[in-house]
């Protein structure tokens, strides 16, 4: 039986795109943490336990149970608990010079935020450092409403 | 009330993901095919069943068709559809003609339009022959 | 070996063209809350959850079940997530029922749900690829060639897919669930609608739903223990063959008469038309009615249009075909199959409303994908096989 | 619970693209080996399931040419999960505990060098907080790394020595992509990649298919001199917000190593799906393997990781190590998600 082998180039190859601006519904719980983001606020839902989750989530992890209705503002500064250093940004990044992703646990809230923080440098970075929102120059109502996080001290 | 203060309740988020496509070895080789102007079918090393266009195995017999066959560019329609519906991914002019033609030679149909007859005209059973785009204009892509 | 199992709860969302007020966790937890109250159990009752949904594309996100764990209770669970094309709602609610008959777990809830209004169907359904020239448009334009083969060999008269589309479009109206709900439909309005992809006209179509169903799975014990009205599972059967090989019969596919045959086999049923009540079977485009009849081995191969213009499917029928208003009326592709089985067991609960077939005891659930090539169906009933 | 053994199984040489062959032409071979290997006639395969991704291909519906690669005529029983092939075999053997059949062939495959895998799976992601900011694998990955450094759990040496110590396994076997003799201090004296992964840290990038026939007992025996049993399997899920978990651990795979049995015998090895040489470390610990259990002695997916076979190759290298008598007892783990969110445990003895 023939056995067409894996080694050797292609003659023809092409470029293929998926590519699709999808319109999400956000539901009551996102609507609110959207909305806040546009108008430059940080909201976290707290769950039955009195938990703050941030980004605010309909579902407890802990329980499967629904959160309350109840929001409270969290932030605009936070503790960094985890970071990883982009040296070399892809184009599809947040920022196109080195910044790191980070989880950022802001003031006020139980859970981390995965997002940005842009210090310039790795040596500038640590766990545990205190950051706050830089918030983008136009704000809609989307999660890059939050630009970065910065060092504190330095804002 | 302005329109800054209405709740943000959809947001849009593009997604884009590219890839570099290979159509794989058969296929490959019914589209060299085309580029020359020949209809490549192939023979599946069990059954002996002609494929086209060729998609490397044998659905019946899960083995690799490998025995290339050239076909002869006549064939019956086997079914057919009116497209009226415009979509994405198509840039033929509606409305057109669809149809399933089985080449002779071949065990299975391939899609292609029917043109330069009224709609009326095609049915089932109906002899067609396939026309070519001027050379200048082939490309991988068939029709 | 196999446990026997049983539906004792079932939720569906209110489908709609765009559910704006849900994000897709919502939608889903939407039926899955409805199945949990309906079987009067909580989140921690839950063993496992089996999701189920068409191509990610249509969301935009890769194995969304993995983001939707928390909204389906499924943190610290076992959770799968099945998909093979259009009949994933099926096969998805097969598998769940099998974690239950293989005595793995108790409990189980499965889900499925399409969020089409993120997208567009007809993108993510036809999406071009490089060195293939597409020239056929959507589900429809694939389908269509089918009907025109089974109305070629079939002889039906031409209006047979109207009468189908006229008859599902006023059960929907039965079916407080439905999206479409079309009041003053007529033949007329049917036959004078546009041809999209001849023979199909729009009218004969589905449409693109938002939608999610959810069922909750138990075993045995729990069932009688829960003192509910319960659809006994008592069979459930799987069939594929290839899209496109030489020799293949695209209008009356073998796997769906096998998957047929041996399912009624597995039930022990003799003579499907007389011994099943009635039927939720998979109808995106009207013609697929009488071809499912003669697939489904109700009616002899090219008489099932017979069965449509008797009035046999009709809701007041000998055999009732789709009296939720089927796929036509509600179409949220990944929980299409699913809303199929969840129907099914809704007759034989008596819990099907003013859509109910009275004194049901034996019902069908059907669903079809791919190129025709992907089959799922179950028989459920009121008592226990 | 009915006793199911694992009687063959097959995989492609895993590399780096598969540019030539497609998905159907990359299987073929695969199905026909495992088929022959395992003493079942094609036809008298009870059930089928297997386990890919629209988004590895390109497009809607790729699992479903694969039917071509099966055989599936006259129709067969079959299924697929949009998720790694390991899961594709436990519905095989759910389908198999309910006496409905008594074999099942379960495959995986995919072609991730048509892509950018690493920004595809970022699409994994909560598609309204998390995904707009394209948050790559590594980058995820390097976030639980972190975690792991900053509580003392391990150190980037220990990293180090996994990722050289599973290359060096991989020399063994000439079915993996990325082998070789790698010096700890050379490997430290790297630059980061993704601060605090360098590029040993992370896997390949690889093309490739695997399949595993099992069978219940008695037909096991009756076709496999080696049949290796499946003596527990499960599978559990963790929060999906990175920020609402304790990344250094996996509860999910403790739960599911308890539900399948892992601490109930003495184990010789373990094949971990963990494409990170860190993740490595943590899925050791829930586990609760000693440190002297020999782990990835296949290389691991730092040698090769097809993305949607990886995990299914886990339990396919472990079958095969206990088939050639290296051992009776093994643990095999298969992950999916972002930093190991969802994990299935499988216990083998032979």
């Amino acid at each position: 039986m023939s056995d067409p082998s894996a080694v050797g180039e292609p003659q023809l190859t092409a470029a293929h795109t998926l590519e699709y601006a999808y319109k999400r519904s956000l539901g009551p719980v996102l609507s609110r943490f959207f909305t806040g983001l546009r108008d430059k606020r940080i909201q976290g839902v707290k769950t039955g336990a009195g938990q703050v989750l941030v980004p605010p989530a309909e579902y407890d992890p802990a329980t499967g149970e629904a959160t309350t209705d109840e929001f409270v503002d969290v932030g605009p500064g936070g503790v960094v608990t985890s970071w990883a250093w982009v040296a070399n940004p892809r184009a599809k990044h947040p920022l196109d010079h080195p910044f790191a992703f980070a989880l950022v646990q802001l003031d006020g809230a139980d859970t981390s935020l995965l997002h940005v923080v842009d210090t310039g440098d790795e040596s500038s970075m640590s766990t545990g450092m205190r950051v706050k929102a830089k918030w983008a120059d136009e704000t809609i109502g989307q999660i890059q409403d939050i630009a970065s996080f910065v060092p504190e001290e330095a804002s | 009330m302005s329109e800054e203060q209405e709740p943000v309740t959809r947001i849009i988020t593009p997604v884009k993901v590219d890839y570099e496509y290979t159509p794989g070895v058969t296929s490959e080789r019914f589209l060299l095919g085309l580029k020359q102007g020949k209809l490549l079918g192939a023979a599946c090393d069990e059954c002996g069943r002609v494929y086209i266009p060729p998609r490397g195995a044998c659905p019946r017999c899960a083995v690799p068709t490998s025995k290339i066959r050239e076909l002869a560019h006549k064939g019956t329609i086997i079914t057919l559809t009116i497209v009226r519906v415009p979509s994405d991914n198509i840039d033929v002019e509606l409305p057109y003609c669809a149809a399933s033609i089985l080449l002779d030679g071949a065990d299975i149909s391939m899609t292609g339009l029917i043109q330069e007859c009224p709609f009326e005209e095609v049915r089932i059973g109906m002899r067609v022959e396939a026309v070519w785009k001027p050379e200048a204009e082939w490309d991988p892509a068939h029709r | 070996m196999a446990e026997h199992a049983a539906v004792v709860g079932i939720g569906q969302t209110k489908y709609d063209a765009k559910r704006l007020d849900v994000s897709q966790p919502g939608l889903v937890r939407e039926a899955a809350i409805r199945a949990l109250e309906d079987a009067g159990l909580e989140w921690k009752d839950i063993d496992a959850v089996v999701i189920g949904k068409a191509p990610d594309m249509f969301e935009g996100v890769m194995m969304p079940e993995l983001f939707l764990a928390e909204a389906l209770g499924g943190v610290g669970k076992p959770m799968l997530r099945v998909h093979t094309a259009g009949s994933v709602g099926g096969s998805t609610a097969i598998v769940a029922a099998s974690l239950v008959q293989a005595g793995i777990h108790e409990r189980v809830l499965t889900v499925s749900y399409e969020k089409q209004s993120e997208s567009n169907a007809m993108w993510a359904l036809s999406i071009k690829m490089p060195f293939a020239v597409a020239m056929v448009a959507g589900a429809g334009g694939f389908f269509a060639p089918l009907i025109r083969g089974y109305m070629q060999r079939s002889g039906a008269p031409e209006d047979t897919g109207i009468r189908v589309a006229l008859k599902d479009r006023q059960n929907a109206l039965k079916n407080q669930y439905a999206h479409l709900q079309m009041p003053d439909i007529s033949f007329d309005m049917i036959a004078n609608s546009p041809m999209l992809w001849d023979p199909i006209r729009y009218l004969e179509t589905c449409p693109s739903s938002d939608g999610a169903c959810a069922m909750v799975i138990a075993d045995a014990k729990h069932t009688k223990a829960s003192g509910r009205p319960a659809a006994w599972i008592h069979a459930t059967n799987m069939k594929t063959e290839p899209t496109l090989f030489a020799g293949r019969d695209q209008v009356m596919p073998q796997a769906g008469l096998d998957c047929s045959a041996e399912l009624y086999k597995k039930a022990g049923i003799q003579n499907p038309r007389a011994e099943i009540d009635c039927a939720e079977i998979y109808v995106p485009f009207s013609w697929f009615e009488p071809m499912w009849m003669e697939n489904l081995h109700f009616a002899p191969i090219n008489e099932g249009w017979k069965m449509t213009y008797e009035g046999a499917t009709a809701i007041d029928g000998d055999m009732p075909v789709n009296m939720s208003g089927g796929v036509l009326s509600s179409n949220a592709i990944g929980a299409s199959g699913m809303i199929r089985f969840a129907e099914a067991a809704m007759q034989v609960r008596g819990q099907a409303g003013e859509h109910q077939i009275e004194g049901a005891k034996k019902a069908l659930g059907h669903a079809y994908g791919g190129g025709s090539q992907y089959f799922s169906m179950w028989i459920v009933g009121d008592q226990p096989l | 619970m009915r006793d199911v053994a694992i009687v063959s199984y097959s995989q492609t040489p895993y590399v780096r693209s598969e540019r030539v062959r497609n998905e159907v032409e990359m299987l073929m071979p695969v199905i026909d080996a495992v088929v022959e290997q395992s003493g079942i006639a094609r036809r008298e395969i009870g059930f089928t399931c297997s386990g890919s991704t629209d988004y590895l291909a390109g497009q809607s519906f790729s699992f479903v040419m694969a039917v071509d690669a099966v055989g599936a005529w006259p129709p067969i029983k079959e299924s697929h999960v949009e998720m790694d092939g390991a899961w594709a075999l436990y519905e095989a053997w759910v389908k198999i505990q309910c006496g409905e059949v008594d074999s099942a062939l379960a495959f995986s495959f995919g072609r991730s060098s048509m892509g950018e895998t690493a920004e595809t799976l970022a699409l994994q992601t909560d598609p309204y907080t998390v995904a707009p900011l394209c948050p790559d694998t590594i980058s995820m990955a390097a976030l639980q790394a972190r975690v792991g450094l900053d509580k003392g759990l391990f150190s980037e040496r220990d990293m180090a020595e996994v990722a050289a110590r599973c290359r060096r396994a991989a020399k063994d076997n000439p079915e993996a992509q990325l082998k070789g003799d790698f010096d700890v201090d050379k490997l430290l004296a790297e630059p980061y990649l993704v601060s605090p992964l360098r590029k040993h840290d992370c896997p390949p990038i690889s093309d490739g298919a695997a399949a595993i026939v099992i069978a219940a007992g008695d037909l096991a025996k009756q076709v496999s001199k080696k049949p290796v049993w499946i003596r527990g399997i499960d599978h559990r899920l963790d929060s999906h917000q990175l920020g609402s978990r304790d990344l250094s651990l996996s509860p999910s795979t403790e739960l599911a190593g308890k539900k399948a049995g892992v601490a109930q015998g003495p184990i010789d090895f373990a094949e971990l799906h963990a494409p990170f040489s860190h993740q490595e470390l943590i899925l050791r610990r829930a586990l609760g393997l000693a440190d002297d259990v020999l782990v990835n002695p296949s290389g691991g997916p730092l040698a090769a990781n097809p993305i949607m076979s990886a995990g299914l190759a886990r339990i396919g290298e472990a079958s095969r190590r206990i088939a050639a008598g290296k051992g009776q007892r093994a643990v095999a783990h298969a992950t999916s998600g972002p930093c190991l969110q969802q994990n299935l445990v499988c216990v083998l003895e032979g």
